[in-house]
């Protein structure tokens, strides 16, 4: 189901800076995961991936960073391209070095550094100078007064939250030119959720960083977002402007869990949900 | 197509909770027994018993042991060799001992005094873990071995300190043929195979995987780290007490304690790694893996008729080469890889 | 408020509790309670010391100073074995799960502390130890259905994705049909439909087995609906305490942890 | 057709050294033997398996090999493990087993262990032949009186083996005897050499194996104490064990069973074997080397055998293994015959008979120039045999008591 | 009195030895969380490899040694690609037992290409007891000893200062914690590691050099490394001063023990003892003196 058309050629003045074409993957050498999932970010946009648990966001990402690979999982089918060339076969190395970060689901900070540590690691493909590693760090240090704080804490010992802050100022760090997201906001407090997302809005205006994020707050993630796309399955179920996204009917229900007569309090489902797929 | 379960449904928690819960797998292994208890007995050679089928059997047993300790429970030890002796050396002396004592009572007496020197070296796996733990278990190794020499009551004051196992009869009954032997050796490792998958599939199994996996989680759970992890240590080191009198009573014969060495104890280690940890097949895999390859190795070195200290060179060469590659091709051991062919099988024509 | 639920007497009673680590406090002269039956959520900016509000409550902390009434138990400290032991599951911040073991062995350890039989009546998997064992299969199946991840049964854990952890972590802590549940931001993670499926649920649970729990949750709107008191912690330090709504018009709560009105 | 001989061979880890050297010089004498037209027509056939030393693997080596190409003739591990490993099985299966120099020293009994032959010389009769040594070396058996011994040992079986014997003559003739065990594998030493400095001993027996030896002569020397004082086991006695202790082992004494030296056999062996191309050693320096000219003795004494037997159970004709077995327990090396051979003094004259399947006991001390080793001894010593034969005897009756078996004379 | 000072000080200066190998292993944990049980082989290809150029090519030792550290990099390099690579993210027992693979290869590989000979190696340093010392104190001290202890001394400082002060130190750490996330922030693993296990092999050299001096060049080298654990535990896997200290503790009450104990017990206990003094160490410290503390957190 398109809402849309393509979100590259709807953009036509942005041509596609990262393109994953139809790609399907394997962990395990049996377990099939994604079912052929295509998807476009144009240059300078906020692309938001969205889908239940389960759905194939994470690995999406995954094979687009090639840290897939790792993890006993294989691309069979389908290739994937970044600013025009193929990167399927980089290491993620290479990657950081062409401008491509992410910040991986459930934190990965490495317990044994401190806090400060863990974000000057994040600009190991980076020379930088003490004055500008000091200043890139400050950056990040504004954005996240709480990390300044932590600063000397080894990462293993704070808290949840401050671990996220930590991978995410970390990724920041390598300055790059797109970043891949997953899942920012959990286990952050709703008023960073909603700095971070001006963090990400502002990095986007300002410094056309673009960003593909896979987000479980539909709400937040659609409002920030020029795309969207909707995964289940392993497929993608429909993808479209992001505000024609969050006026759908069947989006509003299942994801922004607004119906017909507006939001509804958890306390009062009185009822498991029939859930809508809207694959069989 | 012809490894499926469709049409197979379990109408009952017990259906589906056997061991083996597939009819295939079911057959398959009914085959194997078969085998194993009557086609090999009626066709092998005295060569293949002594030298191939009683030692892989003894070190499936020590790497089933083993595989509780470290597949399951997760701590990671060098010294299943040393329990392997302790159980040799205990049922040498409960028999010698106390004369008249049936020999597979000697062998549970062993199995239980490795156990309770399983314990006292398992306490310290309470504070120390991982590769602290492994270096540290070496301590168990050398110092049992050292004990066996130094204290020469345990060797009935032999002038070479080696120890001749005693004759097994069971029963009236001398098992003193390879066949006997193998027999013997066979009705073991399958009981305590057996008793070992039934712990992995209860509670008490499920309480090392917990320990393994988050020991901090499973005490919020309510799992006593030190019971549990004690009662692996004791478990493993009882199967290695068995295994390792048998090493004595059913395939060596003579033997110095020099004959459980670090080396013994890598061995194991490499069987269950290269089988799959924390998998009891994997145990016996690994086990025909390890014993079977240098004998491999060894007829083709032959074949190619190369200078022997080339050969040799080669040989352990190859070895080694060959275990990374395993590890590389899957990690988690020959055990995963069978599992993952069956899976394929099971999707078998359709790529996935 | 449901109808057959009843908010009992204060069940846990934490009084004075602080806790730091080296230079960091992580609590400061915390007191605070639990009602049976009732829901009671804290909340608080990151780094405030929620999690480990729960790490003394079942034992994973040991606080430098202040008591725990439980059940009317006055005690300096808890241990992990004793909380466990006495009704008190929970879920972790940072999934918890045995990541080597099966959906259904994970949840099955839940009800560890329910199975009698003796180690050697369960290597022989015989008589008594085989039935308790189907029993108890029985329910970790019920909870199976429950959470509909009846699929991945048999799927160790490791290989899920994060949500679906998630809700086997909390399928685990139910498993041990607890007196009180600690949840530790059970919702992370997940959609708003999935979040619907879970709140509905702790209420059942809550409801129905009249389960105690106490809920640490961002998502301000689930806190809001469904809890019946709320903790608000700030930088180790109690801000606010009381009804939602209390809580809610709480100048120094909304500066410190809302930021926009929501 | 031919008469096959096992070969249980160890090429890799540490002590491949020996094993390459030992089983290459067997090999080597096989080629002679051959290329000379075989033991009245009947040549030699063997197969080599790789045993790392390991018993395990030694015993599946034996297994396989056993059957092999008619039968195996005799076995010759080269390793206590692998000895102990086997040492039911060849009794089972009626193979002879040699162990030249080392294993069970109370195996020289025929009547208990009748398949096992523990040529040359036992461990316990080498100890009595080292204190006989040092005591002509301190001018007489009564000059040892008050002297200090210093037994440095391998931290095993194989080195406490030797300590009936020194403790009991130490009584016999009043000398201190101090024993300091080496942990193995003994490559750090210096506590064990601060306890000789400071108990400073007239002599050290260095009953080591290994990589110990090297380490014990060089610890030796940086603590000062004088190489020529320290005699060794033979499993001490070879290049492998002075060589890489360096300059270090100049003067420096081990026991051996052959008189370094070149011999008639071993100029057969260079131009016969070598000059074909079919030698066994990749170096042909090693020719005549310890370990070499061990495996050509080792070789001479199980061909002698077979010929032996073919003496009494039919010339040219192929042997089985009792048949050899026979052999072993008559036979009868002496100067004559190792003249015949080439060898006249290369190993002592071996005599075996049911009582005693050692056959002699003698054995010569060399000491290390620099680059080789040299007899100083010029006779053949031999210790104390009555204590050990009275030990032996007693031994070996425990053993049987233990398995039940009758000692009795095969025929 | 004096003579308990001579095993003291004798056994700090085996310690210092003991120490050099667990530098090896130190390296590597630290750096990939890799335990390299392949330490003890590469000292030994190091050393047959340096030993076996200098003989069969008649060249000076100190020409041997730059072609054998040639030699050395080759092989950390291909260790990184052909064992390593393929590895990453694997649980840390896989990784040891790929190691423990290597270790049979490696060890034919030496055997395979300069025989089962022992060899001697002599350096230029005298391996006699130092005289002014002999003379003032009657106490023995080895001169070879004492230049090993300033080798290992100047090789720990440059590991310590490049572990905790420079970037490319950072990274190893991080490695060490997480390879995925490692790998995510753009840290070059496949670099990383050949950088890692090429200094490996320098270290492994070094120590090949000094043990193959006093022990003659022979696989009993490969020993060694169970010199090397106890120290290795006793210090803390990821602490580089840490091997150094653990060493001295280690070498001192071993020898301490051995001449004081040892008559006791019958002796020999130099096999087990440090062990178990390791083992009681780390009942009070489970990380060791040094080493970074676990983290168990929930
Ligand atoms: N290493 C793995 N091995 C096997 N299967 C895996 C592995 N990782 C993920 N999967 C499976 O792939 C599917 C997709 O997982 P993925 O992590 O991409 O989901 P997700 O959309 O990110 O979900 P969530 O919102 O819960 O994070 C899941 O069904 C999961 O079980
Ligand atoms: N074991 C520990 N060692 C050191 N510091 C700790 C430890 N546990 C928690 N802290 C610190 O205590 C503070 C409170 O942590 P806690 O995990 O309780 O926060 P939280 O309220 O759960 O935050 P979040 O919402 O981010 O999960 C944090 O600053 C954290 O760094
Ligand atoms: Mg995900
Ligand atoms: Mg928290």
């Amino acid at each position: 189901m398109s809402l849309h058309a393509n979100p590259a050629e709807s953009a036509l003045c942005n041509p596609a800076y990262l393109s994953v074409n139809n790609i399907e993957v394997i962990y395990d050498h049996v377990i099939l995961v994604l079912k052929g999932i295509s998807l476009q970010v144009p240059q300078g946009k906020i692309v938001a991936l969205l889908g239940a648990n389960g759905a194939g966001k994470s690995t999406t990402l995954k094979a687009i960073s090639t840290l897939l690979k790792n993890e006993r999982g294989d691309i069979t089918k389908g290739d994937i391209t970044f600013q025009g060339q193929r990167v399927d076969h980089l290491t993620p190395n290479e990657l950081v070095k062409r401008g491509l970060s992410q910040v991986m689901e459930g934190r990965h900070c490495f317990g044994h550094l401190s806090v400060e540590e863990n974000l000057l690691t994040g600009a190991y493909t980076r020379n930088l100078s003490r004055a500008e590693l000091k200043e890139a760090l400050e950056k990040v240090y504004h954005y996240f007064p709480r990390l300044r704080e932590r600063r000397q804490s080894q990462a293993g010992y704070t808290s949840g939250g401050e671990q996220q802050m930590c991978a995410i100022g970390r990724a920041l760090m390598a300055k790059p030119s797109m970043i891949l997201l997953d899942e920012p906001s959990m286990g952050i407090a709703p008023q960073l959720v909603e700095e971070i997302f001006e963090i990400v809005k502002s990095l986007n205006v300002q410094e056309n960083v673009s960003f593909l994020l896979a987000e479980q707050n539909t709400n937040i993630a659609l409002r920030y977002a020029d795309f969207g796309y909707i995964l289940e399955n392993g497929r993608v179920v429909m993808e479209g402007d992001a505000k024609d996204l969050s006026s759908n009917e069947d989006v509003k229900e299942f994801y922004l869990g607004v119906s017909g007569a507006g939001r509804k309090s958890f306390r009062d489902m009185k009822f498991y949900r029939r859930r809508k797929r809207w694959l069989a | 197509m012809f490894y499926r379960e469709a049409g197979q449904f379990k109408t009952s928690y017990q259906a589906d909770n056997q061991i083996f819960p597939l009819r295939q797998d079911r057959i398959g292994v009914s085959v194997l027994l078969a085998a194993a208890f009557v086609v090999v007995p009626l066709l092998a050679s005295d060569y293949a018993f002594s030298a191939i089928f009683i030692p892989f059997l003894i070190f499936s047993l020590a790497a089933l042991g083993l595989n509780i300790l470290t597949g399951y429970a997760g701590q990671l030890s060098l010294g299943s060799a040393a329990f392997m002796a302790v159980g040799a050396f205990a049922s040498y002396n409960f028999m010698l001992r106390l004369p008249g004592i049936p020999v597979l009572l000697a062998f549970v007496l062993g199995g239980v005094s490795a156990a309770l020197v399983g314990i006292a070296f398992g306490l310290p796996s309470l504070r120390i873990r991982g590769f602290y733990l492994a270096a540290a278990t070496l301590a168990t190794q050398f110092f049992v071995v050292w004990c066996l020499t130094k204290i020469q009551w345990f060797t009935n004051y032999s002038s070479s300190g080696v120890i001749t196992a005693q004759e097994i009869v069971i029963l009236g009954q001398a098992f003193n043929t390879p066949v006997k032997k193998y027999l013997l050796t066979l009705v073991v490792v399958c009981l305590m195979a057996l008793l070992a998958k039934n712990m992995v599939r209860s509670n008490v199994g499920r309480s090392w995987m917990a320990v393994r996996d988050m020991d901090v989680a499973a005490e919020v759970i309510g799992f006593r780290l030190m019971r549990t992890k004690l009662l692996a240590f004791a478990v493993s080191s009882f199967y290695c007490g068995i295994a390792g009198a048998l090493y004595a009573y059913a395939y060596l014969g003579t033997v110095e304690p020099e004959a459980y060495n670090l080396d013994l104890s890598f061995k194991i280690l490499f069987m269950i790694i290269i089988g799959g940890v924390g998998s009891i097949l994997g145990s016996f895999l690994g086990s025909a893996f390890i014993v079977l390859l240098p004998i491999f190795l060894n007829l083709v070195a032959h074949g190619l008729a190369l200078p022997t200290n080339v050969a040799s060179n080669l040989e352990l060469m190859v070895f080694g080469a060959l275990i990374i590659f395993f590890l590389i091709v899957e990690p988690h051991g020959l055990a995963r890889l069978w599992q993952i062919a069956k899976e394929k099988l099971r999707l078998w024509p359709f790529p996935h | 408020m449901t109808a057959n639920r009843k908010t009992g007497d204060v069940i846990l009673d934490l009084q004075n509790i602080s806790l730091s680590f080296g230079g960091v406090k992580a609590l400061t002269n915390i007191s605070f309670n639990v009602r049976e039956h009732e829901i009671r959520a804290i909340i608080g900016p990151n780094g405030a010391g929620k999690s480990s509000m729960l790490n003394v409550i079942n034992g994973v902390y040991r606080p430098q100073q202040g008591q725990i009434t439980y059940r009317g138990q006055q005690r300096k400290d808890m241990n992990t074995y004793a909380a466990a032991k006495s009704g008190i599951a929970r879920t972790f911040q940072n999934i918890a799960l045995f990541k080597g073991m099966s959906v259904l062995d994970n949840i099955m350890t839940g009800r560890n502390l329910k199975m009698k039989s003796h180690f050697l009546l369960q290597a022989l998997y015989w008589g008594p130890a085989q039935k308790e064992e189907i029993a108890h299969r029985q329910k970790v199946e019920e909870i199976i259905d429950f959470l509909e991840i009846q699929h991945i049964r048999k799927t160790p854990v490791g290989r899920l994705s994060y949500g679906l952890q998630k809700r086997v972590e909390l399928g685990r802590a139910l498993a041990a049909e607890p007196e009180i549940l600690l949840l530790d931001e059970p919702m992370a993670g997940m959609n708003v439909e999935e979040k619907q499926d879970m709140s509905r649920f702790i209420l059942d649970v809550n409801d129905q087995l009249g389960t105690t729990i106490v809920l640490i949750e961002h998502d301000m709107g689930v806190v809001m609906d469904i809890s019946d008191r709320v903790v608000v912690l700030d930088y180790g330090k109690k801000i606010g305490d009381g009804s939602p709504a209390e809580v809610l018009a709480n100048q120094e709560v909304i500066n410190a942890y809302l930021g926009v009105a929501h | 057709e031919d008469q096959f001989i096992p070969i249980l061979s160890y090429r890799v880890g540490p002590y491949a050294a020996g094993g390459s050297g030992f089983f290459g010089g067997a090999i080597d004498y096989f080629n002679l033997i051959n290329a000379k037209g075989g033991l009245n027509g009947v040549k030699i056939s063997w197969e080599e398996c790789e045993t790392e030393y390991n018993a395990s693997r030694g015993v599946e080596c034996y297994e396989r090999l056993k059957k092999a190409q008619g039968g195996a003739s005799l076995v010759e591990p080269l390793s206590t493990g692998i000895a102990y490993g086997v040492l039911d099985r060849v009794g089972e299966d009626k193979i002879p087993m040699t162990t030249l120099g080392y294993g069970r020293s109370d195996a020289a009994n025929g009547k208990v262990f009748p398949y096992i032959f523990p040529l040359i010389t036992s461990y316990w009769n080498q100890a009595a032949a080292m204190t006989k040594y040092l005591g002509d070396k301190a001018g007489g058996m009564d000059k040892l009186k008050g002297k200090k011994i210093v037994h440095l040992y391998h931290d095993s079986a194989f080195g406490k083996e030797p300590i009936p014997v020194l403790e009991a003559q130490a009584k016999q003739y009043g000398f201190e005897l101090i024993k300091i065990p080496v942990a193995h594998p003994g490559n750090e030493q210096q506590s064990q050499w601060l306890q000789i400095r400071q108990a400073n001993p007239d002599f050290v027996i260095l009953w080591g194996w290994g990589v110990m030896n090297a380490v014990a002569i060089k610890t030796a020397q940086r603590n000062g104490y004088s190489r020529e004082k320290m005699l060794g086991v033979w499993w001490a006695g070879s290049e492998e064990d002075a060589i890489p202790a360096g300059d270090a082992a100049k003067g420096y004494t081990a026991m051996t069973f052959n008189t370094p030296g070149n011999y008639p056999v071993l100029d057969e062996i260079r131009s016969k074997v070598y000059a074909a191309g079919k030698g066994n050693l990749s170096d042909k320096s090693r020719i005549g080397s310890v370990y070499h000219m061990r495996g050509v003795t080792a070789a001479i004494l199980w061909s002698e055998a077979i010929l032996k037997a073919q003496e009494k159970f039919g010339k040219g004709k192929l042997m089985t293994s009792e048949q050899i077995r026979w052999g072993f327990e008559n036979l009868n090396v002496d100067e004559a015959r190792q003249k015949a051979l080439g060898a006249l003094g290369m190993f002592p004259p071996v005599k075996t008979s049911c009582e005693d399947h050692e056959g002699s006991g003698a054995v010569k001390v060399q000491q290390w120039t620099g680059d080789k080793w040299k007899a100083i001894t010029p006779n053949w010593v031999v210790g104390d045999k009555a204590l050990t034969r009275a030990m032996l005897e007693e031994s070996s009756n425990k053993y049987a008591a233990e398995k039940k078996i009758t000692p009795v004379c095969l025929k | 009195m004096n003579f308990f000072f001579e095993v003291l000080i004798g056994g700090l200066l085996s310690g210092v030895m003991y120490a050099l190998v667990a530098l090896g292993f130190v390296l590597i944990y630290k750096a990939s969380g890799v335990f390299n049980f392949a330490q003890g082989a590469m000292v030994f290809f190091a050393a047959l490899t340096c030993v076996g150029l200098s003989e069969k090519f008649d060249l000076s030792i100190w020409l041997a040694i730059p072609l054998t550290m040639a030699v050395m990099v080759v092989l950390g390099l291909a260790i990184e690609k052909i064992v390593l690579r393929p590895l990453v993210n694997q649980p840390e027992i896989t990784l040891f037992m790929a190691t423990i693979g290597l270790t049979f290869f490696i060890e034919g590989l030496a055997q395979l290409l300069w025989g089962s000979q022992p060899h001697k190696l002599s350096l230029p340093i005298e391996d006699v007891p130092i005289e002014f010392i002999m003379e003032k104190f009657n106490i023995l001290v080895s001169q070879f000893d004492v230049i090993a202890a300033l080798i290992c001394a100047i090789l720990v400082t440059g590991l310590a200062l490049l572990f905790s002060k420079t970037k490319i130190g950072r990274a190893l750490r991080a490695v060490a914690d997480d390879h995925q996330a490692a790998l995510a922030v753009g840290i070059p693993l496949q670099q990383i590691w050949g950088i890692v296990w090429t200094v490996a092999g320098f270290v492994a050299l070094v120590a090949g050099l000094l043990w193959g001096a006093r022990n003659g060049v022979q696989f009993a080298l490969t020993f060694v490394a169970l010199k090397a654990l106890p120290v290795l535990i006793l210090g803390g896997f990821t602490s580089v001063p840490g091997a150094i200290v653990g060493g001295l503790i280690i070498g001192a009450s071993e020898k301490l023990a051995e001449v004081y104990i040892g008559p006791l017990v019958g002796g020999g206990i130099e096999g087990w003892f440090p062990y178990v003094l390791a083992l009681l160490f780390l009942l009070v410290r489970p990380e060791g003196l040094f080493g970074e503390k676990i983290i168990r957190r929930i």
